[in-house]
């Protein structure tokens, strides 16, 4: 019996940009589409960000385009998987809400969680005050009081907190990170036009169209001084300023600064909360959690499992830009799956 | 004051605390191109002094701009203006120049 | 600075520590300098707390030193630890407790070296064997000596007469801990609360009264470096970087410094007399003292009620006189350098810029 | 023709008499002046030069051609030549002629010298005579010159695209009070001497203008009021002219002796650059010539506006100018005087700059490549066989291409030769002596001189015109031959060893600033370029080419602007739709490479790839 | 790959110590030698990590590796897991086995040391002891140690040691039988061999520089001759 599209379910577990970008497209191409998201609005990390770099797009404006026409697709926040099971043809998909969908193809958009800072304890994120972390930063940004900010003279910018660390278990490079520090340090020399502003940078990753350009700006027209070396430690002194020791590795010296704000670069890690799923379906994960896909050149879309497919940084840190590609692609790559069934 | 054979020695590390940044920013507005090196080390790499003398462009910009004027100077003193830097600049910092605008900011006590 | 934030770190560093029987090993170090915190130790632990801490006269020096002086190779203290433990074995032991940080290190080091290659302890045995005749196995639990103050801090603080206050002020005393390094900074999963906020030493501070103060350079090394004390030439590295911690620490004005390694103690002590002598420069909160630099068994001790000078306190070049005082603990000044029985030994010569008593 | 007053003598002479004696006063003190700030070598050189005749024939012919003739101006832009020659030789004859007039009729008069200027009032035509005749109509036909050349100067003024200048000199208010003064002594000087032409007599053009102004001007009245003019506005300009573009007139001259005695610039503000910088007409050649102009914002960097700074003595902005200056030395080439401004705003970056410590210890570290024992063909040299020690230089060594198709030509033609910094040498000096630092670059000019002395070559070799240009004009190095390769290639081609096919292609050759302006080489890589290709000529070439913008010579010149000029140098190289752009010096093939939309090519690399 | 460089890998120390480093310089930031000596823990990982046998030889024979403190503050940070202190350790060790410690002044030092130390573990079993840590070459021990010293026995008595004695105790007198295994097993795990091999070219490097074994101790303790110091001069 053939069915139509509109006769058959695609559920998509994370409301963030990549699970929206995909039920848009998925519902264009006429199948039902099931997009759930734990939080209670759509968005995911986008919606808790103030600007975007390279251009400084409001991060409101870009996820109000892309929520302004949901289409027919059907969305439910504050909703969990609570039950998965494989049938013989699809996934039967129970929610939080009561509600039971027969899916004929499920896709994970479940994005990654934001690296818990205070694991680098060395940089004292919960114990000292004016450390703080670019996720706090964005909130301050967004006009959301964060009173360790205060009126700083002196702000450093730590890269690297959480990725390319083998101590918290993140080899990998979080690849945004930089990127949004540098984006960070102009926005912040923008409010605090007297402050002295360092980046700490291991390599300063500016892949990206605009990127270098951002950094170029940064340097000549905001005058961040950027110094190559991690941050060692961090501790506080009697008046709650931060005593930074660093090397400073192109001149080959110890470095020491005093601060009156650190903003901890925070990386992506993966999202603990896919793990149950990933658990059920016996989808294969790498060693830093994140889920690994059938392969990454040619199948990055593609899960070992059938019927089940991964757009986002679900398997991997990637920006904004590439999410949405992803999730187009896995969009076309779900309908290429269901024509064939 | 009793001798021990041995004391106390200053530390060898950069404080930006105590670095007065004064004089950078008075060679930043003269030579603005300063703060747009990446210290990509293309300037140290063909400067023909290499090997020679421990002129290094990457590092006198670094050094001023952490307050080791001296260390700087003393590289800058090796310089002989030939302008390879210049022509390799991939930020198209006008090194060449920054040679003179240097020992003329800092000379003057 | 959020306890909150410290707290959960804290909770992440928990280390299992077996309440009793134990095999003590000395510290060469506090032997020389710091003997009567040793005999602290086994009189608190074994009397006041009625455990059983076996000490076997035939143990040795671990040779940590000279091994971390380079001078002899990391077999041979594998061998000589070996023999520790076999020594151990022997006397029907299982846990292992050292006095000296440095042999703490070592300890943890080779019996993690010998989880990884198996075939380097498998070497051990075959050299043990060879030179004394001797089988070991690995002892169920290491331990340092500060574990055990740490592990019995409420014991402690339940018999204590002295407890970290100023009886002037009610307020507690100002505590600054000195970690050694080796303690926790090789292997922070061996020890209480990891390398950063190690808790060993807050803890024991908090459960008997005192506060501990955090300063910026409270994770430096305290210098000792082994052969950049050792040999005189290099001394001023030593000297150099205690310097730095006490610049560090001026500012919050501590009342006592408490160590858990017997090098750190002597080195953080004797470096404020040369401190003094060289640039008349002295610390802490009574002018023309400086700050006492006590190990975890000395304070408890002296919490508990021990006689300063039975302590030993005596051998400390820092006069710890203006801290009984603030503690309120009863003393005798007079003999202070007296021998046993009251026998006259004479007074150390007072140096020109640092008071001893 | 006799005295029509017995005095000789009328009041309307004093202006004139005033300001002649003001300037006479001021021209001698300046020039004593001059002599003195001179340093004591420099006059020697120029006290022995008056007693030379050789010289003195050479200061004549230089004198009447440029001053008068302005031959140079002629060459490059007919139409203003005109307009210049027209107004000082005519000017110049008009005043030769009075006095000639004044001592054929009223030789007694010669003494006072305002009389011979304003003769016409002072005599009147007693008799009709061929001669008298003869010289009023010379008289009326140089007036007639001057006026056609006034009235092109006004012209300018209005329309300079006409003479060829897209840019003209705004001028200062002296400068325009002294302009119209200019303008006005003549057109006045002719309806004096028409006024008087009933009583002095005229000829084609004073007398019709008489006899037009007497059909409705019955009285006299008007006479004395217009010689009175005539003389005020003379004296007036004689006065301004110290202050004014126009004091290039009397310099001038002066200038030419001294640059014949063979005096360099030594100081920017003292001595000769007095003497350059008072020469310089604010004509306004060098604007247009300046390839920084092509952006409005570096106007201001015009070597004429730097003379004009200097002369005001506004060091700040005259540093500025200075430092920006690519030194590529085309204005100087234009310049209708020959005002040696590269030199001037070089000594001044010497003066300027801040005293910084040099150490250069460390050049003993130095050696010579070890080429010799790498180099195939360096076997011992045959007695007599010359040796060349090839120099490639800083520049060249971010251009390996040209090092090693120099490698191939030298080992082609059999040449017997050793690389001298083939892993890496001394700085030439130049760079520095461009910067002003002579004194710093005389350290690098003892190293090398050591070194090549050393090396026991006959012949050095170079390849960068930087270098060569140091290497000719400021070491020591008697007994050895040096040479640019352009020069030696030629050389190799005409002795025959080594051949060149013709490939066909459409080649352009860019004159690098410090090899053609700067050492005169032109025809030789022409010749050896015509015989491999095509050879055709940028829109401007030989001692007009541009610069390729990559010029060491500017000390702070933008890499923005510096690309800016590189476009614009590329589009002059373009103007004949070349195939290939041929360069000869390492720094402009670094600059054209990246922007350039044909190919660009070193001259050696074009030689080696076209031999047989 | 060279074969010091494989030498070294054979070092446990080394495999554990040296992966891959990214030239952070977190190790240096807190190193306490690199803010006192012309010292910098990331250059000699990145020296090793060259496998460049020339390099690594230079630096065997440098003063270099001989001014770590060996405190281990940098283990605690590499986020790569790296030691660079363990790194040195191994290089202090080659450098001893191939004599090249003798080449540098620091190096030099290891006679002085492994005469004290080993002498004080294998004679008395302990690696500090009261007939060797003497007042006069330690004078930081202060007037009170002074007077400990002067009051040897009676300090110690005084505040429970066992000084000298036999049973248990602070400072008991180390038993024969125990002594007689420390001796052995210095024999057959290498120890005997390290320090006679030290001593042996220290001998060697004592008569090339024209002093008495006593000269030459003395001089190694106490001189410092080349410029080791990192302090800017400003």
């Amino acid at each position: 019996m053939e069915l139509t599209n509109q006769q058959r379910n695609v559920v998509i577990i994370g409301g963030g940009p990549a699970g929206i970008e995909a039920s848009k497209a998925l519902d264009a191409l006429g199948y039902t589409v099931f997009l759930i998201e734990r939080e209670n609005r759509l968005g995911g990390h986008l919606g808790r960000w103030d600007r975007l770099f390279p251009y400084g797009t409001p991060a409101d404006d870009v996820l109000g385009q892309m929520t302004a026409s949901m289409g027919r697709v059907k969305w439910f926040t504050s909703t969990e998987v609570t039950q998965l099971n494989k049938l013989e043809r699809g996934y039967n998909v129970i929610l939080s809400n009561g509600l039971s969908v027969l899916a004929d193809a499920l896709l994970l958009t479940t994005g990654f969680t934001l690296f818990n800072a205070s694991k680098k304890e060395e940089y004292g994120y919960g114990i000292y005050d004016k450390v703080i972390t670019n996720a706090d930063l964005e909130d301050y940004f967004s006009g959301i009081p964060v009173p360790a900010v205060g009126n700083p003279r002196r702000i450093g910018f730590v890269h690297c907190v959480g990725s390319r660390d083998e101590k918290v278990g993140n080899r990998y490079c979080s690849k945004v990170c930089c990127a949004t520090a540098v984006k960070q340090a102009c926005e912040i020399k923008q409010q605090f036009p007297d402050a002295v502003v360092y980046c700490f940078y291991m390599d300063l990753r500016m892949f990206g169209r605009g990127y270098e350009d951002m950094y170029l700006e940064a340097q000549k027209k905001y005058g961040v001084i950027f110094v190559r070396g991690r941050v060692s430690e961090v501790s506080e002194d009697k008046d709650g300023h931060l005593f930074v020791k660093a090397e400073d590795t192109l001149s080959g010296k110890p470095l020491r600064v005093t601060l009156d704000l650190l903003v901890l670069m925070a990386g992506m890690s993966h999202n603990r909360a896919v793990d149950p799923i990933a658990r059920t379906l016996a989808l294969s994960t790498m060693e830093d959690g994140f889920l690994k896909p059938k392969d990454s050149l040619t199948a990055a879309q593609a899960s070992y499992c059938t019927g089940v497919f991964y757009a986002g940084a679900c398997t991997g840190p990637k920006t904004l830009p590439e999410t949405m590609a992803e999730a187009r692609a896995a969009a076309t790559n779900i309908h290429e799956y269901l024509q064939e069934q | 004051m009793i001798d021990f054979g041995y004391g106390i020695s200053p530390s060898s590390a950069i404080n930006l605390d105590k670095f007065d940044r004064t004089r950078f920013e008075e060679l930043a507005r003269e030579e603005p191109d300063v703060l747009k090196c990446m210290a990509c080390g293309s300037c140290a790499a063909s400067c023909p002094t290499a090997g020679h003398s421990d002129m290094n462009l990457r590092k006198v910009i670094l050094l001023l701009g952490r307050g080791r004027e001296d260390e700087a100077l003393r590289m800058v003193s090796h310089c002989m203006l030939c302008g390879k830097c210049l022509i390799v600049c991939p930020r198209g910092i006008n090194t060449r120049h920054l040679i003179p605008s240097v020992t003329k900011i800092y000379q003057k006590k | 600075m959020n306890y909150e934030g410290k707290k959960k770190i804290w909770s992440e560093f928990q280390k299992e520590i077996p309440d009793d029987k134990y095999f003590y090993a000395r510290s060469c170090i506090r032997q020389n300098f710091n003997p009567g915190a040793e005999q602290a130790f086994l009189d608190i632990v074994r009397n006041r707390f009625g455990k059983d801490f076996y000490e076997d006269p035939l143990h040795t020096t671990c040779g940590g030193i000279a091994y971390h002086s380079d001078t002899t190779p990391e077999e041979t203290s594998m061998t000589i630890i070996a023999r520790q433990f076999s020594l151990m074995n022997q006397a029907g032991y299982r846990n292992f407790v050292v006095s000296c940080v440095t042999s703490f290190g070592l300890h943890t080091e080779i019996l993690q070296t010998w989880e990884e290659h198996p075939e380097i302890e498998a070497k051990i045995h075959e050299l043990l064997w060879k030179a004394c005749k001797r089988e070991f196995t690995k002892p169920d639990f290491l331990m340092h000596s500060s574990d055990m103050m740490y592990h019995y801090r409420f014991l402690i603080s339940e018999q204590a007469r002295y407890p970290l206050i100023n009886v002037h002020t009610g307020e507690p005393l100002k505590v600054v801990e000195h970690i050694g390094c080796h303690y926790s900074k090789i292997f922070p999963s061996k020890s209480v609360g990891g390398a950063e906020y190690p808790r060993v030493l807050a803890g024991l501070v908090e459960a008997l009264g005192g506060s501990v103060v955090d300063y910026p350079e409270r994770r430096h090394c305290c210098g000792f470096g082994f052969r950049q004390y050792l040999v005189k030439a290099n001394r001023g590295y030593s000297l150099t970087n205690t310097y730095k911690k006490f610049e560090s620490m001026e500012p919050f004005h501590p009342d006592l410094i408490i160590t858990n390694c017997p090098g750190c103690n002597y080195f953080l002590d004797r470096w404020q007399y040369v401190i003094a002598e060289t640039s008349g420069k002295t610390y802490g909160d009574t002018p023309g003292y400086g700050i006492p630099v006590l190990s975890s068994e000395e304070v408890s001790a002296l919490v508990m009620g021990y006689d300063p000078w039975d302590l030993g306190l005596q051998m400390h070049q820092v006069a710890v006189e203006p801290l009984l005082d603030k503690m309120g603990v009863q003393y005798d000044k007079s003999r202070k350098y007296k021998g046993v029985g009251g026998k006259d030994l004479g007074i150390p010569a007072s140096p020109a810029n640092i008071r001893i008593f | 023709m006799k005295d029509r007053f017995i005095s000789g003598y009328n009041d309307f002479v004093l202006p004139f008499v005033i300001g002649m004696s003001f300037i006479l006063i001021y021209l001698a003190i300046g020039i004593i002046r001059v002599i003195a700030q001179l340093p004591a070598q420099d006059r020697k050189k120029f006290f022995l030069s008056l007693i030379n005749p050789k010289l003195w024939i050479i200061n004549l012919k230089d004198i009447i051609c440029d001053v008068l003739l302005h031959t140079r101006i002629w060459k490059r832009k007919p139409l203003l030549g005109y307009m210049h020659s027209s107004i000082a030789f005519g000017w110049f004859m008009l005043i030769v002629l009075g006095h000639i007039e004044t001592w054929m009729f009223v030789p007694d008069r010669l003494s006072t010298f305002y009389y011979p200027v304003f003769f016409r009032f002072f005599v009147m035509e007693t008799d009709h005579t061929i001669g008298g005749s003869f010289f009023f109509f010379l008289m009326d036909f140089f007036l007639l010159i001057v006026l056609s050349g006034v009235f092109l100067a006004m012209f300018k003024r209005i329309r300079s695209r006409i003479f060829g200048m897209r840019r003209t000199t705004n001028n200062q208010l002296p400068d325009r009070i002294a302009m119209y003064c200019l303008w006005a002594i003549f057109p006045v000087r002719l309806l004096a001497e028409s006024f008087t032409a009933g009583i002095a007599g005229g000829s084609f053009l004073t007398r019709p203008m008489y006899w037009l102004f007497s059909n409705f001007l019955t009285n006299t009245y008007h006479i004395l009021p217009t010689w009175w003019a005539y003389s005020t506005l003379l004296g007036t300009f004689f006065v301004l002219l110290p202050f004014t573009r126009y004091m290039h007139i009397p310099t001038e001259a002066f200038l030419i002796v001294l640059r014949n005695a063979g005096i360099k610039v030594s100081h920017p503000r003292k001595g000769y650059s007095i003497a350059q910088i008072y020469s310089c007409s604010n004509c306004g050649m060098c604007i247009d010539a300046c390839p920084m102009m092509g952006q409005k914002k570096n106007l201001r960097y015009a070597t004429v506006y730097f003379n004009r700074l200097l002369r005001r003595r506004n060091w700040a902005r005259c540093e500025e100018s200075a430092d920006k200056c690519l030194m590529c030395g085309k204005c100087v080439a234009v310049c209708p005087v020959g005002v040696d401004s590269c030199n001037i705003k070089r000594s001044l970056r010497g003066l300027k700059a801040a005293p910084a410590p040099a150490d250069y210890g460390y050049f003993s570290t130095y050696s010579l490549s070890e080429s010799a024992t790498t180099s195939p063909s360096s076997a011992e040299p045959a007695a007599g066989q010359e040796k060349i020690l090839y120099y490639a230089g800083c520049m060249t060594q971010l251009t390996p291409v040209i090092s090693k198709a120099v490698g191939t030509v030298l080992d082609r033609a059999g040449v017997n030769w050793e690389f001298m910094d083939r892993d890496g040498g001394i700085c030439c000096g130049r760079p520095l002596i461009l910067a002003g630092r002579d004194e710093r670059a005389r350290e690098m000019i003892r190293s090398n001189t050591e070194l090549i002395r050393q090396s026991g070559a006959t012949v050095l070799l170079l390849s960068c015109p930087i270098c060569y240009k140091v290497f000719r004009e400021n070491y020591d190095l008697k007994g050895i031959r040096i040479v640019h390769y352009t020069e030696y290639f030629d050389e190799l081609v005409r002795l025959g060893r080594i051949t060149l096919r013709n490939s066909g292609e459409k080649l352009v050759y860019h004159d690098p600033c410090e090899l053609g302006r700067g050492c005169k080489v032109y025809k030789e890589p022409r010749r050896v370029l015509g015989a491999v290709g095509e050879l055709v000529e940028a829109e401007k070439h030989h001692d007009e080419s541009i610069c390729c913008g990559g010029s060491l010579g500017s000390l702070t010149l933008s890499y923005e602007d510096r690309k800016d000029i590189t476009m614009h140098s590329l589009d002059n190289l373009l103007y004949a739709s070349p195939e290939r752009i041929v360069t000869a010096c390492p720094l402009c093939l670094k600059t054209f490479s990246p922007y350039s939309p044909k190919k660009v090519s070193d001259f050696a690399e074009v030689v080696a790839q076209n031999m047989n | 790959m060279g074969k010091i460089y494989e030498r070294l890998m054979s070092d446990v120390r080394l495999q554990e110590g040296l992966k891959a480093c990214i030239n952070c310089g977190t190790c240096t930031a807190v190193c306490p030698a690199a803010e006192f000596y012309r010292y910098n823990p990331k250059n000699i990982v990145n020296i090793v990590q060259t496998q460049d046998d020339e390099e690594i030889i230079k630096l065997l024979k440098s003063d270099t590796i001989w001014y770590c403190g060996e405190c281990m503050s940098c283990v605690t940070r590499c986020p790569r897991t790296n030691a660079p202190g363990q790194v040195i350790i191994a290089l202090r060790t080659l450098s001893v086995e191939l004599g090249y410690f003798v080449e540098s002044e620091k190096g030099r030092q290891q006679y002085a040391l492994a005469k004290v130390l080993c002498g004080n573990v294998l004679n008395y079993g302990y690696c500090v002891h009261p007939e060797t840590f003497k007042y006069a070459s330690h004078p930081e021990y202060g007037t009170v140690g002074k007077w400990i010293e002067d009051h040897l026995q009676d300090v110690y008595d005084r505040v429970g040691a066992n000084y000298g004695k036999s049973g248990p105790g602070p400072l008991r007198k180390i038993a024969r039988e125990s002594l007689d295994d420390l001796q052995k097993i210095f024999d057959v795990t290498g120890g005997s061999a390290r320090v006679e091999k030290i001593k042996d070219l220290s001998r060697k490097k004592a008569q090339e520089m024209g002093l008495s074994e006593e000269e030459y101790f003395n001089e190694v303790f106490n001189e410092t001759h080349g410029e080791h110091l990192n302090q800017q001069n400003q």
